[in-house]
């Protein structure tokens, strides 16, 4: 959680500095979730991630160095500067992607979930989602084909409290888990601000999933500390209150882990983590920038050549 | 005198259009904050039985405004992100477009959709950089893409008055134009071209922000071409009896298209050209390529975009 | 219902002849649930229909000789031959049309239905489909969106036991229900085979609607005697039994419904519909073709004229 | 000799490729009845592990081919309808499509997507007769339209083999083509054009079942004109050095398209030919109208269709 932490805070800045364009989707706040979550996934198992993904990628075992150097478009980057932080993956570290598109990636881990199943490799596949997706026809097609089929696949519904600016309340009739009992899917609703709440429903429910009882949904009451995307920086928002968000702040999972670890063995990891983030930061600045003419590179898997754009005339 | 930004201006044709017709609303997402700017201040003016916030489930509220316009309104849509166009393709283009025809004119379905931010927006990478004007215009919708903010007003106005499904794209790169707006702002007509700038020896066929390059270009060239600037405004229907004035005139032709090269709207007028008017040049294309995908890296971003080299070069091409 | 029988029947002989092109999916057997829903509503009430929706459209008013004509591709039909069997569509009888695309119509209806709560029509709108749209997204999305907005809209889920070949219960995980108990919507299973029971259902759902309770969802279980559409003549299919057929058409719609009313009646009803179909039949026959010049009529509400195909060079 | 109808040899193709490869399997809606034709027998032979029905969920069941595919599966999906292309649109253009590049060429998308009965069906109307072929070519995905049973054979069979997403329209007017079958099935490329009739005054591009209607009117033209009938066979990615040989020789070039007409193929074709090639007379495309919505009526559907006369008219005027 730490890395995550330290991790977003280092990219805030540099999307100030302009290192990073485009901005980030913060996950600040949320990490108990991504961190539970993968601590209960083989190194083998896969997920798949949202346009708010860095926590995910990153707990999944991604080198924080490559996704740093991604979010600032470099040839060393996860995806050799080519996603970006909405499309970060790591086939490698079994990190099916980060997806720009809400409820979109849901489908492809069912796929992914699906093949393991036909190839009987055990592996278990978490897609990960916001409580703003519940709404999103496609995801509810797919926890149908997943219970039916029963697919090694638990879906993970972040449930911040909001989608952009609304409120889940507003945009939610039933419930989160009212959806997976639509289907027959069992689900868990856990305190997402507890890393040790949710890791523990985690393990359950891949265990289940690896034993081949079938998908569920584990819904993580959780909430995002920062700005839906650091552009909400430039305009005034008020769909939450300031003091909502302290309220909150209180509950910070960082805080809640923390106080389980001696202070010793903190500070050891704090100090560890923020070499690692020197590093990562160090690493990223002095890769390549990739060259315009390479920018129809891996357009095509077969090697097919598109005409025109400067890219090649 | 004052400066008006094209977002502003789609901004205000929407709240004079709420204003003037009370069957006119919106949908969309964080359109009552306003996030997109097109709907920035509508819900504190207009109230939330005007300004709807939606769920994000774009097939079924993009239907929903169809049904509504089957029952006499007149439903405008926000979608945040161009490739939301791609999710409601059913919607628009199986169901929307084609009630008109399948129920033999029983109804129309005045919908417009807008795109308040499309192609690309440096560093929104593959997924958030699309302009897919070119496939709605292929389907049949009226499809729109202003380049200034006087004309994203009147387009945006006569979209809404229009009783055919429209589409607007208001490209990103134009979304913070400003122009000094003298006149009073009026309805442009759908399928109307406008001339920026007059020339005798090519005609430009440019678009929404590529207006702007196009004329930069044509400034550069000034002392040794004499380039058309023309701005068709409307993809489809398009405005081919200016376009045939113009190349009458010059007799060359080059476009710049921020769509796939592939069956791209520079296809089109290239192809209509070679058909029906007569040219003394092969026309050119300048256009992002065949099967484009935006990668994140900026410097990779701006390669798959038509720009003003290739433009440049497209123009000395067809002189030669 | 008898009317509706007496139509299909006819029309699948038009389907023989060649008088009606492209075939249709008849609705026989399923006659008591257009029927039943359509007698609770108003005339100002609304309704969505399906690829299978002969029955729903006559049920809700639709002039028999106009739909005949427009499954013939006369002039004269409902659409003036430009829909034909799965786009019939009367605005006047309150009928927003069939729809060829699976779950296509909710959101439609739920539209008309947004519109009517929102001018404070006191109408109401139905929207038919069969089991296999329960899997489909729109629809999902469209019931979360009707209880959100207590919107005037029932849903009606025709569930005739299969997909064309595919067994509701190879498809659906969880049920209809469950479905509409996911977005807080209230059910009712109902016989539909019984016309009386279904109306019933159907005149407490709509009273509730325009009482603005909002939206709720009644399932009918039904069955089809015939093919899922007249092609299926042609190839020999093996999804269900004969037996099963047999089964089912001890409980025809028609015979329950008939058993209720004394025999005079009922011969009067059906030489009166004889004659109408008769009548219908005679009426498209004698009606004229559209004319291939005016093929790209109505293609835009705003008659702007598109260019290219032989209608206009 | 056997004779081969155009349905049994995609049948055969897709069970050839079921036998070859193991990684291969099949969704689609009623797939284990086989009522399309496409996989029919195939349940049967090859079990429902290989061969998947599928719920009515055309948008997960797509998503999920991909994420099959990056697991190194190579899935084909059978789609019912033609407009179902218009609702998985964003599954296949928006994601399929453009994980090869925002994954920095981490991963292939090795799907098939058979459509195995596109364009009109006489009277199925105005949500099942659409042709969107263009719309895949324009968002780059290889897009397929085979006009004979072993080109439908040899192209499918290409089509799995590939390691990109490819669409394959087999047009319902074409299912039932027969052909005398003499020399062994082959795959045929990708992107590898064939020349029906040779001829020397003009180049006729036909796709899919018009070729069979391009080589009658060359018959009957036969003693006044002489024409080519050239056959892509692939639409995207199109074989451009071949269509420069045929109108190198001809010089004039007539296309006939069953898309809609604004930004469709043809107009990708006739504008590559304008900017590239040298042609001695105006090019001509004959196509569906803008904007195309088939009414039910017969001779109304027919009217919308590209037909004989007008590609005999067209080609009479550019021999004019
Ligand atoms: C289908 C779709 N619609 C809209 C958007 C624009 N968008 C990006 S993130 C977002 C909100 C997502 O909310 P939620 O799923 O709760 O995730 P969170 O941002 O809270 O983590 C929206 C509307 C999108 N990317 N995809
Ligand atoms: C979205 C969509 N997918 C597939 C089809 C092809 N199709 C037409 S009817 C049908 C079966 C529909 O079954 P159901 O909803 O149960 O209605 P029924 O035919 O049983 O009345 C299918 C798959 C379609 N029209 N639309
Ligand atoms: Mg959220
Ligand atoms: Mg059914």
């Amino acid at each position: 959680m730490r890395l995550i932490r330290e991790f977003e805070e280092r990219a805030l800045e540099l999307v100030k500095t302009g290192e990073i364009v485009g901005g980030i989707h913060p996950y600040i706040g949320e990490e108990a979730v991504a961190a539970g979550v993968c601590a209960a996934l083989r190194a083998d198992d896969q997920i798949t991630s949202t346009h708010r993904g860095h926590g995910h990628v990153l707990a999944k075992g991604a080198d924080p160095s490559r996704m740093l150097a991604e979010l600032c478009g470099r040839v060393t980057g996860l995806n050799r500067g080519r996603g970006g932080s909405m499309h970060a993956a790591d086939l490698g570290s079994g990190i099916l992607g980060a997806n720009a598109i809400v409820g979109g990636a849901a489908p492809i881990a069912a796929g992914a979930a699906w093949a393991a199943q036909r190839k009987g490799t055990g592996q278990v596949v978490v897609t990960f989602f916001g409580d703003g997706a519940l709404n999103q026809g496609v995801l509810l097609e797919t926890m149908n084909l997943a219970a039916l089929w029963r697919l090694p696949l638990v879906f993970v519904c972040e449930n911040n409290g909001y989608a952009t600016t609304m409120a889940t309340a507003a945009a939610v009739a039933g419930s989160a888990a009212g959806r997976a009992g639509a289907f027959g899917l069992p689900s868990i609703e856990v305190d997402g601000m507890d890393v040790v709440a949710v890791h523990s429903a985690a393990a359950s429910t891949v265990k289940a999933a690896r034993e081949g009882a079938g998908p569920t949904l584990i819904e993580a009451i959780t909430y995002r500390f920062g700005p839906h995307h650091t552009i909400e920086r430039k305009i005034r928002l008020a769909y939450r209150t300031q003091e909502e968000i302290d309220r909150w702040r209180q509950r910070d999972p960082l805080d809640l882990q923390g106080a389980r670890i001696p202070a010793p063995e903190r500070d050891r990891i704090d100090a560890e983590i923020i070499a690692v983030i020197d590093a990562a930061h160090e690493f990223a600045r002095s890769s390549p920038d990739p060259d315009p003419k390479d920018a129809l590179d891996y357009l095509y898997a077969s090697g097919l050549v598109a005409r025109g754009g400067t890219a090649n005339g | 005198m004052a400066k008006l930004s094209y977002a502003k201006a789609l901004n205000r044709a929407l709240a004079d259009e709420l204003e003037r017709d009370p069957t006119v609303f919106v949908f969309g997402e964080d359109i009552a904050a306003g996030i997109a700017r097109l709907t920035a201040g509508l819900a504190k003016r207009f109230g939330p039985e005007r300004i709807i916030d939606t769920p994000i489930s774009e097939q079924a509220f993009t239907s929903m405004a169809t049904g509504a316009a089957l029952a006499g309104l007149r439903p405008v849509i926000e979608f945040q992100i161009p490739s939301l166009l791609f999710l409601v393709f059913e919607q628009i283009a199986n169901q929307a477009h084609k009630f008109s025809l399948m129920t033999g004119g029983q109804v129309a379905v005045p919908v417009t959709y807008v795109v308040p931010s499309s192609g690309s927006r440096e560093g929104w990478a593959g997924q958030h950089s699309d302009h897919p004007y070119s496939l709605y215009a292929h389907v049949g919708l009226k499809t729109i893409v202003p380049a200034t903010p006087s004309d994203a007003y009147g387009l945006l106005v006569s979209a809404i008055r229009d009783d055919d499904p429209t589409v607007i794209f208001a490209p990103a790169s134009a979304m913070d134009l400003r122009e000094d707006v003298t006149a009073e702002l009026v309805p442009v007509p759908i399928g109307s071209a406008r001339v920026h700038r007059h020339g005798h020896d090519v005609t430009v066929v440019a678009l929404g922000h590529l207006v702007t390059e196009a004329l930069a270009v044509a400034d550069e060239l000034a002392d040794e071409i004499s380039v058309e600037v023309f701005d068709p405004r409307t993809v489809y229907p398009f405005d081919w009896a200016a376009l045939a004035e113009s190349v009458d005139r010059t007799g060359r032709l080059v476009v710049i298209d921020d769509s796939n090269r592939f069956c791209g709207f520079g296809a089109e007028v290239v192809a209509t050209a070679a058909e029906e008017l007569r040219l003394i040049a092969p026309p050119r294309r300048i256009s992002r390529p065949e099967g484009a995908v935006l990668p994140f890296a900026l410097a990779l971003d701006r390669a798959i975009q038509p720009g003003r080299d290739q433009l440049t070069a497209a123009i000395r091409a067809v002189m030669k």
